[in-house]
C-alpha cells in the first residue's frame, strides 16, 4: 500500500445514485487482489473513503471503482471530472485468497454496493477456469448495475427486494436453488453477510465486511470486529476486509 | 547548530514534530510510509495494566474539520507493548514517549513502573484526559486535585520525566495546570479531545456506539492555542502543544502561543505523510517568517 | 396542523427556526434578502444598560468550519433598542426574543424590567455566556451559584419568560443547567460560542484585537449537540439550541438531541438567505427520515 | 445588495500573485459605482471575501475584480476556471460620492490592491471630463499592473518601494509634485492613508477603508471604524468603504 495519485480517466452514472470511475495508476492496477480497497483521501474531508477495487485492466493501468452517493464524500467525488486526480492509499487490506478453485463450483454473492469487489473476483475465477455463479441483489429495478458484465464470467442471478427486476426477495432466497457450490464468497450488508454465513455454516466460505474508519492502515483501531484469536478481534482496515467465515463473530 | 532542535525534559529532539498518542498505534503501519527516524519522537498509543478490548464499533465518525472518536483505550496491556511494541520503534532513531491510562491510581502507578526499566522509552505522558471510558480517564482530568494527586503518585514511582496530558473539558485550564505543576509534573501535553456527540439521522441515534467521542482536528485549533497560550503565561512547565495541527503554519501557530514541541494526530488520517512533509516544510516557514529556529519561536506571541 | 410549529414558553413558533442574537442584527440589513415574517422568531443582538462601543478591530477571524468573535457586546443600549429597533421588527408575524446582558447583576435586572413595558418582546434571553467582556458575562456563565443567582434575580422582577443561555466554557453544564432550572428558568439556549485564540503569523500576535474570541460555526456542532444530549436528560427545560447549524439536516439533529427549536449564528455569514432556505427545506427532510412533524422529532435520540 | 451567482467568463494573472477575474452579472453590471465591493462566498470558506469593483462594462453585463492571492480564499479564488460560477453579495457597501467634478482636476491615489477600485472610478471620472491625476504605489516592479491602462485615463505616475519601477518611495512623496488638485480619492493600507490624509488635511478627500468583515451587510459589527458621529462608530461594509476623510478617526 502506497500514496497514490489516481488520474480520472472516466466517470459515469450507471444506476441510480451508483456511478463507475475508472482511474488511472500503476502502483495500484500492478499491485490490487479482488477484495482490495482504495482509500480516497479528499480535501475537505478529515477521513479516508474506503471503496472496493471492482475491476482492474493491468494491460492500461486501469482501476475501476463503483460507488453510490450516500453522503458529503460520496457526493463529491461524483462530482470529479476527467483529468482531476484524486489521492487515495491503495491497493488496502487483504483481498480474498486465491486457493486452488480449478474446475470448482464457486458462489459469488453480493448486496448492493457489495456487488463491486464480487465483479474483479468472478472475473479472475473465470480465467482461472473456475465455474462460477453469483447471486446479485438490489433494491429495485433502478439500483441494478453491471449485470451484463457478470453474465460474461458468471452464470447471473439478480434478485430485488421489491421484486420489480430478476427474482422478489433476499439473495439468501436463492441459495438453495443454484446448485451445488465448493465455496462462497460474500460482500454487503451486515444482516445479509449474517444471514447467509448463518445458513451456509459449515461451509468454507469468505466475507468482506464494512466498518467506519479512521486510519485507514491499522493504526487508529476504529474498525475493530471481534474475532476467535488471542487478542479477541481484528481489524477490518489491515486484517481484512475479508475474512474467513468461522475466523469472525458477527 | 540544528534550527528545529528542541531540548525537554527527557528528550533531546532533533526536531519537535511527533505523531499524538492514539492516532500512529506503536509506528508499525506508518513505517511503510516513511522512515521514523525522521521524527523528533513517537507517542505512542495508551497503555494500561492490562490489555483493553475498547469500546463497541462504530468508533469514529466525520465532522466538519474535525472527527470524533471512541476507541476507549483498547491496547494489548503494558507488558506486551514494552516486550512487543518498543522493540520495534527502539530501531530507529526518534524519542519514544509512553502514554499511560488506567482506571484507578494505582493501575496509572503499575504502568508507569513498567516502564522504569526499558531503557527505550524517554517519558511519560500521563493520560488523566481520555473522554472515553467509563472509569478514570476524564475523572481525574477534570478536577485538579485529582489531577493533583495521580500526577504525585505517579512521579514518586516513575524515574522517567512525566508530561501530564490535559483535558480541555474544563472551566478553567489554567488551574488544572498549576495543580500538576504544584504535583511535580515535569511538562504539559495539551489538549486532549473535547467530548462531542453526532446523531445519526436514519437511525436518530448518536452514531458512535460510545453515545460520546473526543474531538479533534482542525476545528479545534482556535480552542487548544487559547489555552496554550493561558497557561504558558501562568506556568513555566514545557508544553507539547496539540490540537489540529496540520501543516507548518500551524505548528509555528502553536509554537508562537507557546508550545515548546507539538504532536500531530487526526491529520496522519488524511495524509499518512503528514509528519515528514511538516518535517520538511518548516524550516522555509519559519525563515518567512523572519525566525531563524524553533526555540526562537517559542512563547514570541505570549512574551511580548 | 402545521408540521413545523412549536409552542414554548412566550412563544408560538410557526417554525422553530430564529437567527441567533448577534448574527442578524436587529434584523434591519437581512431584511433586504427575504420576508422577516417567514422566521419563527427573532433573537436580537444583546442589549446592555446604556450604549457600548465594544472591542477593538480586528473583531473577527476565520477558522477551519468556523470563526472566532470578539465584538464585546456592541450595542446601541436598551433604551434605544426599545424606541428606535423593537418597532421595525415588530412588523413582521415573528416572535421577538430579547438577548440581555450586563456587567452586574443590577445591569440584568435593569435590561430585563425595561422590556416588561414593549408588549413585541416575547422573551428574554439571558445571555451569562459572552466570553468578550471583561466584566459580567462569562463569570456569570460558568459558576452555577452565579449563574443561579443572576437568573433568580431577573426572574423576579421581568414579566417574561427567560430563557437561560449557557456558556459550554464549563467542566459540567448539566450542573450549570440544573442550577438555572432551580433558580426558576423558564428555559434554556444553547451554546455560546467557545472561547478561542488565533495567531496571526506575520505578527506573531493574537489576531483578534481581543486576544480571545468566541468559536462558532460548524466546528463546534458536536460539541452543542453533545451537551444538549446531556442537558435533555437530566432537566426538563425546553431548549432553544444552536451551535454551527447550517442546513435543515443540522436542525434534525439539534431537534432528535433535544432541542425544542434552534438559532441560527454563523450561517447567515455564509449565506444571508440560510434561514429562508433551512425553514423551506425542513419538511422534506422530516418526512424523508419518516418524521411527521418537528415535534414528533424533539429528543427523539435521547428518549428511545 | 443580492445575493448573486456570478458566472466566469475569464481570469488570468496580471502581476505577482495577482489576478484579473471578469465576471458576468446584470444585477451587479447594472447597478454598481466606483468604491463597491463583491463580498464573495465561497464553499469552505465561513466568512465572505471582500473584493472591490475594478471595473464594469454595463453593455456586456461585465464585472471585472482584481485580488492578490494571500490566504486560503484568494488561493481558492485564483483556482477557479472558466464557466464555474461563484456566489456573492453585491454590490455592496457605498462607492465613492459622484460630486459635480468637471472640468476640475481630481487626484487618485492607490497602494498596493488598494489601486483595483481607483481604476473604474478614474475612468468614469475621465468619462465625464474630470482631469484625472493617479499616483499608484506598489512594492516592486513584479507587483505593477493595470499602468496602461490608467495612461489611457490619468496622468498617472507609479512608484515602487524599492525603486525597481517608476519612482522610488511611497505615494505620499509624490503628492507635492502632480500640481494642483481639487479633491483626492484613496485606496490602500491603512498607513498609506493615514500619511495621506494628515499630508493633505483640509482638502476634501475620500478614502476607502478595509477591516476583516463577518457578515458583509452591516449586522454584525464586526468592521467598525470610530467616527465623528453621534453613536462613534461608523460600519465598513455598510457604512463605508468609502468615507470622507474627517468622517472617521484613523
Ligand atoms: C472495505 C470497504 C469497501 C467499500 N466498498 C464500497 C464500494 O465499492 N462502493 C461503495 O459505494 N461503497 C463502498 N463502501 C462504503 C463506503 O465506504 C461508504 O459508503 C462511504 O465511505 C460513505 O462516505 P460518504 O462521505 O458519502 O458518507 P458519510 O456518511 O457522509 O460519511 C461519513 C463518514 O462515515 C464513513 N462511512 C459512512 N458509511 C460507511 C460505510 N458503509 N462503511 C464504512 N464507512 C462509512 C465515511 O467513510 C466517513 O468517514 C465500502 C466500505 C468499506 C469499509
Ligand atoms: C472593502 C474591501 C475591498 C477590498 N478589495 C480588494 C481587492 O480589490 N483586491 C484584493 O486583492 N483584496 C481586496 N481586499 C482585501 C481582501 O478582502 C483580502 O485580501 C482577502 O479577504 C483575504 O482573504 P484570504 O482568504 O486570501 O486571506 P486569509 O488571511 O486566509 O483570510 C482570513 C480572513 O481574514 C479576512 N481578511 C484577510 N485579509 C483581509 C483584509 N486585508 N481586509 C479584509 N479582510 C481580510 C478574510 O476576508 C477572511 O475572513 C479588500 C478588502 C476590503 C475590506
Ligand atoms: C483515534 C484517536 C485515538 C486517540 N487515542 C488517544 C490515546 O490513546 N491517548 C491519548 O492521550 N490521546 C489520544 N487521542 C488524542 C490525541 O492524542 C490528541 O490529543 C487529539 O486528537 C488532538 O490532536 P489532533 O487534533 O491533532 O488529533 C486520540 C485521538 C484520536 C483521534
Ligand atoms: C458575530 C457574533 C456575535 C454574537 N453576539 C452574541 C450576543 O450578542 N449575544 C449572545 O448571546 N450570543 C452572541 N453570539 C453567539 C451566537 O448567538 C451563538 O450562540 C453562537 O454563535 C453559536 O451558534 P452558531 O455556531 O450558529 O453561530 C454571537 C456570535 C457571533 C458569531
Ligand atoms: S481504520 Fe484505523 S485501524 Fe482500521
Ligand atoms: S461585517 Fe458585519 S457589520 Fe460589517
Amino acid at each position: 500500500m502506497k500514496k497514490e495519485k489516481l488520474t480520472i480517466i472516466a466517470t459515469k452514472q450507471i444506476a441510480k445514485a451508483t456511478f463507475e470511475m475508472k482511474l488511472e495508476n500503476i502502483h495500484i492496477s500492478e499491485n490490487a487482489v479482488p477484495g482490495q480497497f482504495l482509500h480516497i483521501l479528499m480535501e475537505g474531508h478529515t477521513l479516508g473513503r474506503p471503496i472496493s477495487i471492482a475491476d482492474i485492466d493491468k494491460q492500461n493501468h486501469i482501476v475501476t471503482i463503483l460507488f453510490k452517493v450516500v453522503g458529503s464524500g460520496t457526493k463529491r467525488l461524483a462530482e470529479y471530472r476527467v483529468g482531476q486526480q484524486i489521492d487515495a492509499l491503495g491497493p488496502s487490506g487483504n483481498g480474498f485468497p486465491s486457493e486452488q478453485n480449478e474446475k470448482k463450483t464457486v458462489l459469488l454473492i453480493g448486496g448492493g454496493i457489495g456487488v463491486p469487489p464480487m465483479y474483479y473476483l468472478g472475473k479472475q475465477l473465470a480465467e482461472q477456469n473456475v465455474n462460477v455463479i453469483a447471486i446479485l441483489g438490489f433494491q429495485t429495478a433502478e439500483n441494478v448495475f453491471y449485470e451484463e458484465k457478470f453474465n460474461q464470467v458468471a452464470e447471473t442471478y439478480i434478485v430485488t427486494d421489491d421484486g420489480s427486476y430478476g427474482e422478489e426477495g433476499f439473495v439468501t432466497d436463492l441459495l438453495d436453488q443454484v446448485g451445488n457450490f465448493d465455496c462462497y464468497y460474500t460482500c454487503g450488508p451486515l444482516p445479509m453477510i449474517k444471514a447467509i454465513t448463518d445458513k451456509l455454516i459449515g461451509k468454507r466460505g469468505y466475507i468482506s465486511l464494512e466498518e467506519r474508519m479512521g486510519c485507514g492502515v491499522g493504526a487508529c483501531l476504529a474498525c475493530m470486529i471481534p474475532a476467535n484469536n488471542q487478542s479477541g478481534y481484528k481489524k477490518i482496515c489491515s486484517d481484512g476486509p475479508v475474512f474467513s467465515a468461522e475466523e469472525v463473530i458477527i | 547548530m540544528n534550527e528545529l532542535a528542541v531540548v525537554l525534559p527527557g528528550l533531546n529532539l532533533k526536531n519537535p514534530i511527533m505523531p499524538a498518542s492514539g492516532c500512529f498505534g506503536f509506528g508499525y503501519e506508518y513505517s511503510n510510509f516513511y522512515d521514523l527516524s525522521e521524527l523528533g519522537a513517537v507517542i505512542m498509543k495508551a497503555a494500561t495494566g492490562t490489555a483493553r478490548l475498547g469500546n463497541p464499533t462504530p468508533r469514529v465518525a466525520e465532522t466538519a474539520s474535525g472527527m470524533l472518536n471512541a476507541i476507549g483505550l483498547q491496547n494489548p496491556g503494558v507488558n506486551h507493548i514494552i516486550e512487543q511494541e518498543v522493540p520495534f520503534l527502539a530501531e530507529y532513531d526518534t524519542s519514544i514517549i509512553a502514554n499511560i491510562a488506567g482506571s484507578t491510581i494505582e493501575e496509572y502507578e503499575m504502568v508507569a513502573e513498567a516502564f522504569n526499566d526499558t531503557e527505550h522509552v524517554h517519558a511519560l505522558e500521563l493520560n488523566i484526559s481520555c473522554p472515553n471510558v467509563k472509569e478514570g480517564g476524564i475523572q481525574f482530568g477534570t478536577d485538579p486535585q485529582m489531577a493533583a494527586k495521580v500526577t504525585e503518585r505517579v512521579k514518586r514511582v516513575s524515574k522517567l520525566p512525566i508530561y501530564v496530558k490535559l483535558s480541555p473539558n474544563v472551566t478553567d485550564i489554567v488551574a488544572m495546570a498549576k495543580a500538576v505543576e504544584a504535583a511535580g509534573a515535569d511538562g504539559l501535553s495539551m489538549i486532549n479531545t473535547l467530548t462531542g456527540m453526532q446523531i445519526h439521522l436514519p437511525s436518530r441515534r448518536p452514531l458512535i456506539a460510545n453515545k460520546t467521542g473526543g474531538l479533534s482536528g482542525p476545528a479545534i485549533k482556535p480552542i487548544a492555542i487559547r489555552m496554550i497560550y493561558e497557561v504558558k503565561q501562568h506556568v513555566d512547565l514545557p508544553i507539547i502543544g496539540m490540537g489540529g495541527i496540520c501543516n507548518a503554519e500551524d505548528v509555528l501557530e502553536f509554537l508562537l502561543a507557546g508550545a515548546d514541541a507539538v504532536a500531530v494526530g487526526t491529520a496522519n488520517f488524511s495524509n499518512p505523510l503528514v509528519c515528514k512533509e511538516i518535517i520538511a516544510d518548516l524550516p522555509d516557514v519559519l525563515k518567512r517568517n523572519g525566525l531563524s529556529s524553533v526555540q526562537e519561536a517559542i512563547g514570541k506571541a505570549v512574551f511580548i
